[in-house]
């Protein structure tokens, strides 16, 4: 075989991590989504936490579904393998590769109609296997790339662009994903960098099932008056309950937090996701309040964001296993049968 | 003399046909739940252990307890390993069909019962001689807790057959012991239960029957097994790491073979850390799906499923053909169409395999006729898979998955590795700045594939929308179409390569017979009956499609073939129209999609009209 | 004189084609989400208004703003209503597609774009004439909001069309305040836009061009309509109270309609109560779903989609099937494998339609040909199902369902009653203690059926598992059997019932072209063509699956036939090759399926060949 | 066309309710169930509930999907017209039947498989479109039917009877209901009649979708020692929380509850729920807190029963939809389209 070569153009000037990587290393396609779709907020942020994280951008994979947040993995990290599944099939491909490589860190984008409409089963039982990923919601309360149609996190009250006005409850994923005992919940913001970037850091960082919601408006389609998931609605009624800080293992929490009541929750690699409340009636660690808090927020149509619940140390799905370290396909093939005479002997039982 | 148990029954008068050697049809008649299975084993396994072949089949209901459930066994001396069409010793341990039971024996038969209780008087059949001997009674007196009662009253027919039929009661102790080793105490009740039924036959029977046994050496060299186990050994040996299933009759003693195969080779016994994973799904798409993520990222993967699971897995089918991902399905056919009989076997799903999912698609298949090819082909399916990065699904059935068969030993030569095909090392890729995913570069139309986390100039986005040969998106109608015709060109490559299929043209005759699969069998004995009446026939069996040039070649040399399936809809025959030269005065049909696997007569019968009717004409 | 912008361009020497009249095609290269569609639909229209025979075909992107997007506007005074393939006039509004844009003009022909920006000198092309207009500065002054600059800026192409293709003024006047009825400054807005270009026209250039346009009287009577519309309207008319539907392009505008259509004609004024319930599904397993449930509980239902879905519902088609469910689908289909190319266009669920889900299983399918089709076939299709109990699916395709065509008008005949079946009313069922709801009473193998509600005589369990023809669960043999023949016996039935192929023989030829759908404008234009070059060809198109007799009947009385579809596989061909007499050596395949919509060039180049090999030869 | 009569057998003896129809009338065919299997006591329970309602027999639709508790439907009420859908779609052929008809009485029979596994997606989204239906999950931890794998709802910790131990978190049907918005959520179980009957009557009578978690245990494949689902372990950690009966709307409470604080809940049609407490720490209109009842009580290894949330009055899918009153098929046909003059007229717009 053959292929054509093609020279790489190194961009000296810009600051470089760990591994000598600029941001723009992070970097993919051109975006083809529309300007000022809160989408291409998320995959900037998407951007700078890899960078931060250092992460081996080939040592990363990025899946999604279908629509236009699952687009997205094609317009960062263009070093990284991706998966543009089916529509709404996104983690059961996940969970294959996530079972096949364990050292592959899994990270998955999807919109609001792939995981809660189509998807939710998958969704529902990847969180139940606590597979080893980080997997974020890019929720716009639409159906994007069809047109604008509800999908199913579209709060009650809230009008289409078309006219008619959402009256089916939505499915809220936080709320959702803590009833169904997922390890690592958040929502945040498009619009929220400060916020955001350390919280993808931590769901990357997070071994287990880590659910990132963040509201991400689609300003063809819902971000129109009387749209509860515009920029204006949500810059309105926006509510971080929690701040969350991501400290590498190296760090120390001290020279990071000088001042302030934080609460540090270490991770299984020594890193740690450093909190600090904003709201009193709330904590992180206890399911049923959560739940309680977001529901009530729910009801002033406040959008609560920040760490919503975590539980690390959970096993995840190879720890359950007792997978062997590293890929299996990079087992050597001796270790996996047991050869002609084991052959022979094991058939002694059929005689 | 009457044929009320106790006294020895006069054999010549209800047995016109006389004395037949190893060639005779046993059928036990139970009631699902009761441990009938174990009986029945240790039954058939000491015949084999007599160098007698046998085969046994199984019909049971898609229930759990309390309902009808048949074992039957064939005894042939000569080898046949199809049903023959007829039942001369019924085994009627179930009185709910007592009635359809004495319908089914042959003439000259024999109907065995539990006389425990008093026996309806319709049973009675000038034709056949009925056997009661009180097996329950004999157990309860002999047995004191109620589930051993029930399993001993089965145990206790073997032992009447083997004084019946001459059984080696050498060999069933034997068994026992093997069985039970551990279990000295159940050796013991089982081997009681053995000697009252042997000791009862005795005693008020003439034994042995005139339909009986004489020990041979046929079996040598060859094992009793089923197609789902032997499928799973397969995919151990393919060193398939990555197994995701729902599980689905009768698919699913695959993946529990599989498993506890796993458990057994690849657990490091220092650690426990295990070289294997396996996920059970919440359904088949996702089932599906996590074969394509782990394939996809290096693994060899598979799912076994049957039809509804199959359906389920169009859409991800497809993704996978169009986005080049070597994954692997076994489909254990069972009757449909949808939920259909779960417990019946049929060839059903040939079509919507060949041709699974929207848009134009085309997939590799395979069709074992029996468990050792079960054996060989998954093997064979994963070096396909991965050599053409496509799904190949391999169809196989109930009869073959669920059926204990008798086939030559599982072979396995120590110099095989693995064909991962056209994967691209560390190395090659660093050396590539500019990789084409799906770029036909040795003009084969098999791309080169890089696997994820190996090199960063192997990374692309695998997409089931249109892409460019560099696994780019693309609307642009060239773009779309080169790669769409590369993979038409791909599955060419393919055709020659697939397993040949078998073909046995000994006979100079313009006639033949194509058939496939678990067929193979009945398709063998009608061949030799046929001959018998003087109408020899050619014979192919495909295994595998895209159909090799042979299945051409042959079709171009004979007249008038026979295509042999077991579905309704000649799905076979349509498959031969559709991409062979065959033309359809060529080809005729013949189908048998009843649930029950076919026998010789169900092909003979036609065969044999179609035949003679030319004659006349 | 240069082929900068400003000065007349010295046609003569540029078109040397000369003049034409109503005979040409305009094509418009613009960016998605600037509201080009209203601009070109204005122009579009104001043809048809004219008297002229016109086609729009849009080609847009799988994304929602800022890529190219094409629009293209046959002129044929001829009628022909496929694409011509080639463009005459090209429109050029999206800069990042200028240089293939001008590629794509034919000699002799037109290059009109926005001379706002300095042209890029590559532009230059000898033989085609390069206009500017500096629409963007001149709307720019003259309009003072970002967003109705953008709009008006392509209003304005239009009235420079006017200008240089000689269109009717009034008529645009006309259309303009028919759109705008009640907001007359957007009327002025627009009727600003069309005069600016208009006179910039007038004032630069010698109009008209030699490609123009005269007043016809040939589009009385008819309509330009979208396929989905026109299907929408199809189900409101055969009285579809349920529909529930998964967005997936193309199909998504079908229902869009139906629940506009039903919004208006079935929403009681007083009480607000709607006669309709429509669903939007969580995907397409539930969508199929709920009109299985709906269909069995009585009501007229169906669901619109396209591939992908198609392969999702394959499990509850093999259910409906079995269990006898009238189920309506409508595949619009789109350019496959897997996600493929949702924006373009392909005939490529044939097959996978024609056999869906696994098992035996064979389905009624309809090909309408262009919108006036979608309408009559949609209605037929409730009346097939009903009557036949079997899923019935409609296949379209997006340039069908998307695209504006110029047909015959929808015609209503107020007689009409939609046919229920055989549906037992509560009075037949109360004659009837024993209801066997699987039965084939009759001998035509349709069985009768009882709806839910109506009369506990009627109540049966249906279910995809095994059952007899009391609809009981049954895992025998025979029973099963007779209820899977009875199915095969129904479709049959169904097969002269269906709508008949349209077949033309009028020529006195063996030599004939079967197509399909959307095919048929390209075929028809194909066979003028052909016929000038003194090969005149038969033509029959195929309306149904089942085929009917006809086809079997013109296959056997042409020696050669050339299957003419828009797939990679030949699906037609194949479908051919095994439901008739057709043998290989006489079905030729044609086929296109790059995602644009076929042109009667596709098909004359390679019928031309052939035919001329065979005189050859 | 021609039918055979076959004479029907009318037993007088028994007692008769408000339509003249004996328990018998509601019953169905011979289970073919395994004897024991906890499935059969709803059926029994099922009969029981009809009867006592007077529902028309056919009136009723009985849907399911596939697996041992899916066929019951063939067990009771053969009057009744039935659907064994395909595995794990049940909802939505529900949604179907009762979009077209809304005068049929809606009962849906699953298991713990056919809901939680590969139906989780249409059961949530059932319950978000509260289509009004009540619906039964016979929850055994297993896959019976198909010989005893763990299904999605397995304890941690619960042994299969092949010997291995379940690690997964299972999915709470009656927590996951209440978060997901579901107007009536129960959980019962199959060996306590007194409780499951009046259950069913209320979640029949419920306008909405009902949801019951009904523990059935599998006597084939997880009735064994160390099954978190067996009898034994039912019985020994049986905690009912609240005691819910069913007043028809002639009957007045006084005369049915004389002593004891009771808190009826009044249903659309003026029937009454009554709840008793007997666990104070429980409200079961309130979400939060009883999600937070159930998970404490979860960790305890307690089954908790009885009426966990209901919320009446909510708009189900037809009010949402003012979809006219009776069957959709008999609706005159002539109000479905605008004729012939209407289509000519529509068309101006195309002109
Ligand atoms: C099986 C299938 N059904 C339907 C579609 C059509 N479709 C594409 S994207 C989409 C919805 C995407 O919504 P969401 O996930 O919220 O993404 P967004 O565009 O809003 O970011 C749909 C219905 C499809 N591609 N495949
Ligand atoms: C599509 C499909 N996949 C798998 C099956 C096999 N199957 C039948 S029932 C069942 C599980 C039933 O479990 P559950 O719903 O808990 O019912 P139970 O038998 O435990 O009462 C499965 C996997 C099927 N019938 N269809
Ligand atoms: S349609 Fe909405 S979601 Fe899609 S790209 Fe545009 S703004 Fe974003
Ligand atoms: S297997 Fe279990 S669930 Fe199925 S019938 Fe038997 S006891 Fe009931
Ligand atoms: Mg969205
Ligand atoms: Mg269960």
């Amino acid at each position: 075989m053959s292929f054509i070569r093609k020279p790489t153009v190194a961009n000296s000037r810009l600051p470089k991590n760990a591994l000598g990587l600029t941001r723009r290393d992070y970097e993919g396609g051109m975006s083809t989504l529309c300007a000022g779709c809160g989408h291409d907020s998320i995959t900037a942020a998407l951007v700078q936490a890899a960078w931060e994280l250092e992460l081996v951008p080939h040592q990363v994979v990025k899946l999604s579904g279908i629509g236009c947040s699952s687009k997205t993995p094609a317009y960062f990290m263009s070093q990284a393998h991706g998966v543009n599944s089916v529509h709404g099939r996104m983690p059961s491909v996940a969970t294959g590769a996530g079972a096949a490589n364990r050292d592959l860190v899994c990270l998955g984008v999807s919109g609001d109609g792939d995981s809660l409409s189509i998807g939710f089963g998958q969704l529902a039982h990847a969180m139940r296997r606590n597979l080893n990923m980080a997997y974020v919601i890019e929720n716009n309360g639409v159906y994007g790339l069809t047109k604008g149609q509800f999908s199913a996190s579209a709060d009650v009250g809230s009008r289409a662009k078309r006219g008619e006005t959402n009256v089916q409850p939505p499915i809220d994923p936080v709320v959702t994903a803590i009833a169904l005992g997922c390890t690592f919940v958040a929502r945040s913001f498009s619009g929220d960098k400060q916020q955001l970037v350390p919280l993808l850091k931590a769901a990357i960082r997070h071994r287990g099932f880590a659910l990132l919601d963040v509201l991400s408006p689609c300003v063809t389609f819902n971000d129109h008056e009387d749209s509860t998931k515009s920029y204006a609605y949500t810059r309105r009624y926006y509510h971080p309950a929690i701040h969350a800080d991501f400290v590498p293992p190296a760090q120390d929490i001290k020279t990071a937090y000088d001042h302030g009541e934080a609460m540090p929750v270490e991770l299984h690699d020594g890193s740690r996701i450093v909190l600090r409340k904003v709201d009193e009636g709330f904590d992180p660690s206890d399911r049923a309040r959560t739940i309680g808090f977001l529901q009530d927020a729910a009801k002033k149509g406040e959008v609560v964001t920040g760490l919503m619940y975590i539980q690390p140390g959970q096993d995840d799905l190879h720890e359950v296993n007792h997978t062997v370290p590293g890929p299996l396909h990079s087992q050597p093939y001796a270790g996996l049968h047991p050869g002609a005479d084991g052959l022979k002997d094991l058939q002694r039982r059929y005689r | 003399m009457t044929s009320d148990h106790g006294t020895p029954a006069p054999l010549e008068t209800a047995a016109p046909s006389g004395s037949r050697v190893n060639d005779f049809v046993i059928k036990i008649a139970n009631v699902n739940g009761t441990g009938s299975a174990s009986a029945n084993g240790l039954l058939m396994k000491s015949l084999f252990r007599m160098g007698i072949p046998v085969t046994g089949k199984n019909f049971f209901p898609s229930n759990i307890q309390g309902l009808p459930t048949w074992y039957e066994i064939r005894v042939s001396g000569d080898g046949y390993r199809c049903r023959s069409g007829q039942v001369d010793i019924m085994v009627a341990m179930n009185n709910e069909t007592y009635v359809e039971d004495l319908a089914e024996v042959a003439p000259g038969g024999f109907f065995f019962y539990d006389a425990t209780w008093p026996r309806d008087s319709q049973l009675s059949r000038k034709d056949v001689t009925i056997l009661g001997i009180p097996l329950a009674g004999m157990c309860n007196e002999h047995f004191d807790q109620a589930r051993s009662r029930i399993l001993m009253k089965n145990v206790a027919y073997v032992g009447a057959l083997a004084a019946l039929l001459d059984i080696d009661m050498a060999i069933i102790r034997q068994l026992l012991n093997e069985t039970f080793a551990s279990k000295a105490h159940l050796v013991d009740a089982n081997q009681a239960a053995i000697d009252l039924g042997y000791e009862y036959a005795q005693e008020h029977f003439s034994c042995p029957l005139p339909l009986r046994l004489e020990a041979m050496d046929e079996t040598a060299g060859h094992i009793m097994i089923d197609g789902n186990t032997a499928a799973a050994l397969g995919c151990l040996y393919a060193g398939a790491t990555v197994g995701a299933w729902y599980p689905i009759t009768p698919s699913t003693s695959l993946m529990d073979a599989f498993k506890s195969y796993c458990e057994r080779y690849r657990v490091d016994p220092e650690s426990g850390e295990r070289r294997f994973c396996i996920v059970q799904a919440e359904d088949e798409l996702s089932a599906v799906g996590m074969v394509v993520g782990a394939a996809w990222a290096g693994a060899r993967a598979f799912t076994p499923t049957s039809g509804p699971g199959i359906s389920l897995m169009n859409e991800f089918i497809g993704f996978a053909y169009y986005t080049e991902v070597p994954i692997v399905l076994i489909d254990v056919q069972r009757v449909g169409p949808s939920t259909g009989m779960p417990t019946r076997t049929q060839q059903c799903d040939i079509l919507s395999c060949a041709y699974a999912s929207h848009g134009d698609t085309r997939h590799i298949l395979l069709f074992p006729a029996d468990p050792h090819e079960c054996f060989e082909l998954a093997v064979a399916a994963f070096d396909l898979a991965e050599r053409f990065q496509t799904p190949v699904m391999m169809l196989t059935d109930l009869d073959i998955g669920m059926n204990d068969w008798m086939v030559p030993e599982l072979q396995w030569d120590d110099g095989y590795a693995p064909d991962r095909g056209k994967v691209l090392t560390a190395e090659q890729l660093a050396e590539m700045p500019d990789f084409h995913r799906y770029a036909d570069v040795d003009g084969d139309g098999v791309p080169w594939r890089s696997l994820p986390g190996v090199h960063s100039n192997g990374a692309y986005f695998l997409r089931g929308s249109g892409h460019t040969e560099r696994g780019t998106y693309t609307e642009n109608s060239e773009e779309y179409q080169r790669v769409l015709d590369r993979l038409e060109h791909k599955f060419e490559t393919a055709r020659n390569v697939l397993p040949a299929p078998v073909v046995e043209t000994s006979a100079d005759t313009q006639v033949g017979i194509i058939s496939i699969g678990s067929c193979d069998g009945a398709v063998r004995e009608a061949r030799d009956l046929l001959a018998g009446r003087g109408y020899a026939l050619n014979y192919l069996r495909v295994k595998a499609f895209p159909f090799a040039d042979e299945v051409d070649a042959f079709i171009a040399s004979h007249r008038r073939i026979f295509v042999v399936e077991q579905n309704r809809d000649g799905q076979l025959r349509r498959l031969l129209l559709m991409e062979t030269q065959a033309t359809r005065q060529q080809l005729s049909s013949i189908r048998h999609y009843n649930g029950m696997p076919i026998s010789a007569r169900d092909i003979v019968e036609d065969i044999g009209r179609a035949l003679s009717q030319e004659v006349a004409a």
